[in-house]
């Protein structure tokens, strides 16, 4: 077992990866000099320049050429830097690198992955800390990931340049430096199925990527006052584990869904509404949605933390679910 | 006009192929007109000389990407005529199954990875395909064609730098019909247009006559060769007309009549007819070519028309390995 | 009164905003011989080229310059010919025109409107036919209105062309042709407030844009076997009438939501985990969501055929609603 | 040196206002070590000849569109140091009221409307600020500065193109510092260059030692002149250096020491010292403009530090007139 972080894992899963496969390789901006947060440390001296590719600041080709190359029988992995700068690349995404295979009838596939490292992070302000998940989730042919350990990280990064269709790959920026003891030998996860990190019996939280271990620390509040919390991580967002989640509120009876992006419109809302559905009748309390208000992400560090749902809020919501419905 | 090269039994093929390409259109404007063809089309008429003379110019496993006005490309990549018609049609059997139709129109089997409906985008994409032949060491070029009103788009800058810079195999080319759906495109263009631009991106252009196949076909040829031979990208500047609409139902009133007309004359296949004609070949020949193009297309229609629509499981086929697509929309 | 379309209201819209205020313009592709479907038809002639503006093909920078025009103080209508275009150009109005006002702390408005004709519409396949609401709704600072009649297309693009914020102003391609008797002067509607197209008590069905016109077919469809359907229309999907959908479900005790888009991360899921959480036990049945299967759009009209919500399958929505929940 | 027009007055201006800059972003820097700066700041160090050369040729009408490297920018075009050093501390009183933060560093008073935090995004919005000054015929111009990394993103061709096109009064800089983050640029950049492209999307292109700060204002007021006389946009390539790494933190320890030390010979504020000192300036006088001006930033950073935070309310201000912003997420 070796301790690993979070950027690690990442780095562990593309270069096992390279390894493995010489149609694996990565581009982005400054990848030569290790990347902009070290993801990529000394790769370009192991795979050379032409797998570990330096890329102009031209985002829209690193996408639109990671098609192509897709396309023509590599397997490109994209580094997009920070979520935000993945907008300037939106119709490489959407329309070109999703809808091929299926616009094609099933011609060819566009095996790519697109790391995108998200969230809020260090006063980074509006246009370097967006959450947009829910984005990807909506776009039919694209695959979304947010793993929240360094261990998901290893695992389903390697799922995801196997993956023959485009994966969108959420990094959480504030988890680079999370820990976790990990195997030499460790294989690809699975694509769609969640994890239950805790298991509980009053109530469900589900929740992905850094929320993750707010929900966990909450959790351990409550536990505290004889509260019993299952916390699920839903890990993949599309496909999202459906059976996992209903199965655990079906025994628990209530549902708090926890995010980072805005509330409105965030993922959220697609759990919210699938449980309200399905286990209508079930549900001892209303799905609770927690997420940001809906403001761009501001620079001063107190209204930054304003938007962040942490452990209190989510620990409040629970304990408010256990006292039941409000009146509608 | 002088032709030192002039190679006639090659000049004849290319006057046939084109006929094949004219042909295909003016039925499958006819069958829009008949309900037939569902979505839009763009008809390349007027403009056939540039995808006989650049695609006709590629080896087989060379790679294609093209644009919404790209049925010519494609038939002259090798894909069937009738495949394409059925695709047209929106039936079984089409090239993509009837889930592309003509804009998306592709076929991989002869290294056509398609037409794109968003102007430009295939620039990129065709920049990346280049990458990925020279990661997999193959010996083959990509071909990138796109209109003069792409050029004022983000992705001219970024594919064409990126080709330059990473040193690809890419052929672009621009085939300059002068407009932009409705627009003049010199109107929405600035400096002296598309190869200025890609000399400034550090690819040498090179200007040709877009209406004289042969010309077309010797530089493309040529320029093909070049980027084989290791030179880098290189870039063709094509210019031409469109004869008839933007899409098969604009009538382009917008534009004069009376240029309209005189540019009919200089319609590329009345030219390569012309030639051969100057040159003995008998007019039997040259109408021979129409009406075997005209028939061959006649038969992709009536087999298109015969065709069934695709299967209801095609709408959930394809879409990517994993996750179910009816998801939700049909589950509790 | 005279017999309008909704193509010819949003002309008229434009045409009024322009004649009240001259710091109004439009720009955007082909618009000096009309825009593409003739939504801009003689405009040119009546404001000049200045003001209904052409534009290349630089979608980029149409909307990037059309913010720069708004910070300088004019009132920028930018047309975007199909929605799916404005992916090319996702920076310009996420990074920039929504956060622009906050990011500058107040300095600065960003006074535009955006265009998008959104939809399917006659087999135009992958590319040329989505339907985004959902991803503009997420973003702070974005307004987003969808119109489903002439009335509202004119008196809501009037509202939108004089509101200090950027808006999405999705117009439904299927509508153009649509008629309405519309007075001679209208004024501008209220952005966020829905309409109740026809009242009934034993179910509410929310729609907007086009497909508001099947479930009022579904809704006559149902009336005469006796169901009475409240129709709610959004027309404005932020900010949303929250309002008057919990009354009218409060009344009702039924929701089903409908939407042309893909179902999956859908402004469907916020409506329905909105009022599943606020209305919990008072609901008679779970909220049911209708939408499109998560697939890009395809070409043959069998298939597209397919993802259409029609009013058969939202008057089975309400039927089976009326029957209660199903077995969790 | 040949200096036919030098003023001595106005250079020991320059070279006054060039240590302005440099005492800020040196008091910033600082400030960034203890946690009080708390985003991402991107220093101007040794490039404060392009922002006195151009920014200060600008009238106070003028626009002005900078980038996440705007520091020096903001304050010459007139910015206060204690508001922008608010700005940076997240501070009440911050030119963006503390929601900003260095990289949407803006001052619309004195017409700078805004740093960016996407490369390149500033040059679209600039040709759509100079488009409403030509519909409000007002004669200002607006200035775009934007970094040699900038070139190779899309928006780089259509926001000249549209500038170019519309004939708008636009000053377009490239300020040209070698680096793109941690990768030499000229390594990412296919073709001749900025000026190469400018030109052939029409532009005009002047290219000038970026590190003279007389050379630059002297450009740079000509190319405005020829701006407002109508000439249409005007594109000036300032070559200078980033003398410290792209970011604060960033030690640039992938470049070459020896470079990193001769660059340093060419500060542009020593150069403009080195030329006063040879015509007679005294030492008092150079050395009082630093002084001075690190005098000015360290009473703006104890303002900053003794300011406080943004209320509350301001989370939910200036986000658009309609909708709640808390809706939902503490509504129910
Ligand atoms: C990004 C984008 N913008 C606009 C359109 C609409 N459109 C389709 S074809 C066309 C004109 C393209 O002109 P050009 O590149 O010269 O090709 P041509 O049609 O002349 O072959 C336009 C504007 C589009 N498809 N994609
Ligand atoms: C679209 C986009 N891509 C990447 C980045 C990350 N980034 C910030 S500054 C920078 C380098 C910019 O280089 P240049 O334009 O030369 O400006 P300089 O930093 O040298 O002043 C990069 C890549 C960004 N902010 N925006
Ligand atoms: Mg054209
Ligand atoms: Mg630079």
């Amino acid at each position: 077992m070796v301790t690993t972080t979070y950027m690690e894992a990442g780095r562990r899963a593309l270069a096992e990866e390279m390894r493995r496969d010489p149609t694996v390789w990565a581009l982005g901006e400054d990848l030569g000099r290790g990347g902009v947060f070290g993801q990529y440390a000394g790769m370009a001296e192991e795979f050379g320049p032409l797998r570990i590719s330096d890329a102009p600041i031209s985002e829209a080709a690193i996408l639109g050429a990671a098609v192509g190359a897709a396309l023509a029988g590599t397997r490109p992995v994209v580094e997009m830097r920070f979520a935000d700068f993945a907008l300037c690349a939106v119709d490489e995404l959407v329309n070109q690198a999703a809808k091929a295979r299926y616009m094609f009838g099933g011609q060819g596939g566009v095996p790519l992955v697109v790391r995108e490292p998200m969230g809020m992070w260090r006063s980074s302000a509006a246009q370097h800390s967006q959450s947009l998940e829910a984005w990807y989730v909506h776009i039919p042919g694209l695959t979304v990931v947010a793993p929240a350990t360094p261990g998901d990280n290893l695992r389903l990064l390697k799922a995801a340049i196997r993956s023959d269709d485009p994966v969108v790959y959420l990094e959480h920026k504030d988890l680079w430096g999370i820990e976790e003891e990990l195997g030499a030998d460790e294989p690809p996860g699975e694509l769609g199925s969640a994890r239950v990190v805790r298991e509980g019996s009053d109530a469900t939280v589900v929740s992905w990527s850094a929320m993750v271990h707010n929900v966990c620390e909450a959790a351990g509040e409550l536990a505290e006052e004889g509260i019993s919390v299952e916390v699920v991580d839903l890990r993949t967002l599309w496909p999202w584990d459906r059976e996992a989640v209903l199965a655990s509120v079906r025994r628990t009876g209530r549902l708090v869904v926890a995010h980072e992006a805005v509330l409105v419109g965030g993922f959220g809302a697609e759990v919210a509404a699938t449980v309200s559905e399905a286990l209508f009748g079930v549900l001892k309390a209303p799905v609770k949605r927690l997420g940001a208000p809906r403001v761009p992400i501001p620079y001063a560090k107190p209204l930054e933390d304003m938007l962040r749902v942490g452990p209190d809020a989510i620990a409040a919501a629970v304990r408010a679910q256990l006292l039941g419905p409000s009146p509608g | 006009m002088n032709r030192p090269n002039l190679d006639l039994e090659r000049l004849a093929d290319r006057h046939r192929r084109m006929h094949r390409i004219r042909a295909f259109e003016e039925r499958a404007v006819a069958a829009l007109e008949e309900g037939l063809v569902l979505g839009a089309i763009h008809p390349s008429i007027g403009q056939e000389a540039c995808a006989v003379g650049t695609v006709g110019s590629l080896a087989r496993d060379d790679l294609l990407l093209s644009t919404h006005r790209g049925h010519g490309h494609t038939l002259e990549k090798g894909a069937s005529a009738a495949a394409m018609m059925r695709e047209l049609f929106g039936r079984e059997g089409g090239n993509c199954g009837g889930k592309g139709g003509s804009m998306h129109i592709a076929d991989f089997s002869v290294g056509m990875l398609g037409a794109n409906g968003v102007v430009g985008a295939n620039i990129n994409i065709a920049a990346g395909a280049a990458h990925a032949l020279r990661l997999r060491g193959e010996r083959h070029i990509v071909c990138c064609i796109f209109g003069d009103g792409a050029i004022n788009r983000g992705p001219f800058l970024e594919g064409l730098n990126w080709a330059r810079v990473f040193d690809l195999p890419v052929l672009f080319v621009c085939e300059d019909n002068a407009y932009a759906a409705t627009t003049r495109t010199e109107t929405m263009t600035g400096g002296p247009g598309p190869a200025a631009r890609a000399e400034a991106l550090g690819i040498p252009a090179h200007a040709v006559d877009g209406n004289d196949v042969d010309r077309v076909a010797e530089a493309a040829t040529e320029l093909r060769e070049r980027v084989l031979a290791g030179a880098g990208p290189q870039f063709l500047w094509a210019k031409t007309w469109r004869l008839t609409g933007h899409t098969a139902v604009d009538k382009a009133a917008y534009r004069d009549a009376g240029e309209a007309a005189a540019r009919w004359k200089d319609d590329p296949i009345a030219r390569a007819a012309q030639t051969l004609r100057a040159h003995g070949v008998g007019e039997n020949i040259l109408s021979g070519h129409r009406e075997a193009a005209v028939e061959e297309m006649r038969a992709a229609y009536e087999e298109a028309k015969a065709a069934p629509w695709p299967e209801t499981a095609a709408l959930y086929a394809d879409v990517q390995d994993v996750g179910d697509p009816r998801e939700a929309a049909f589950r509790w």
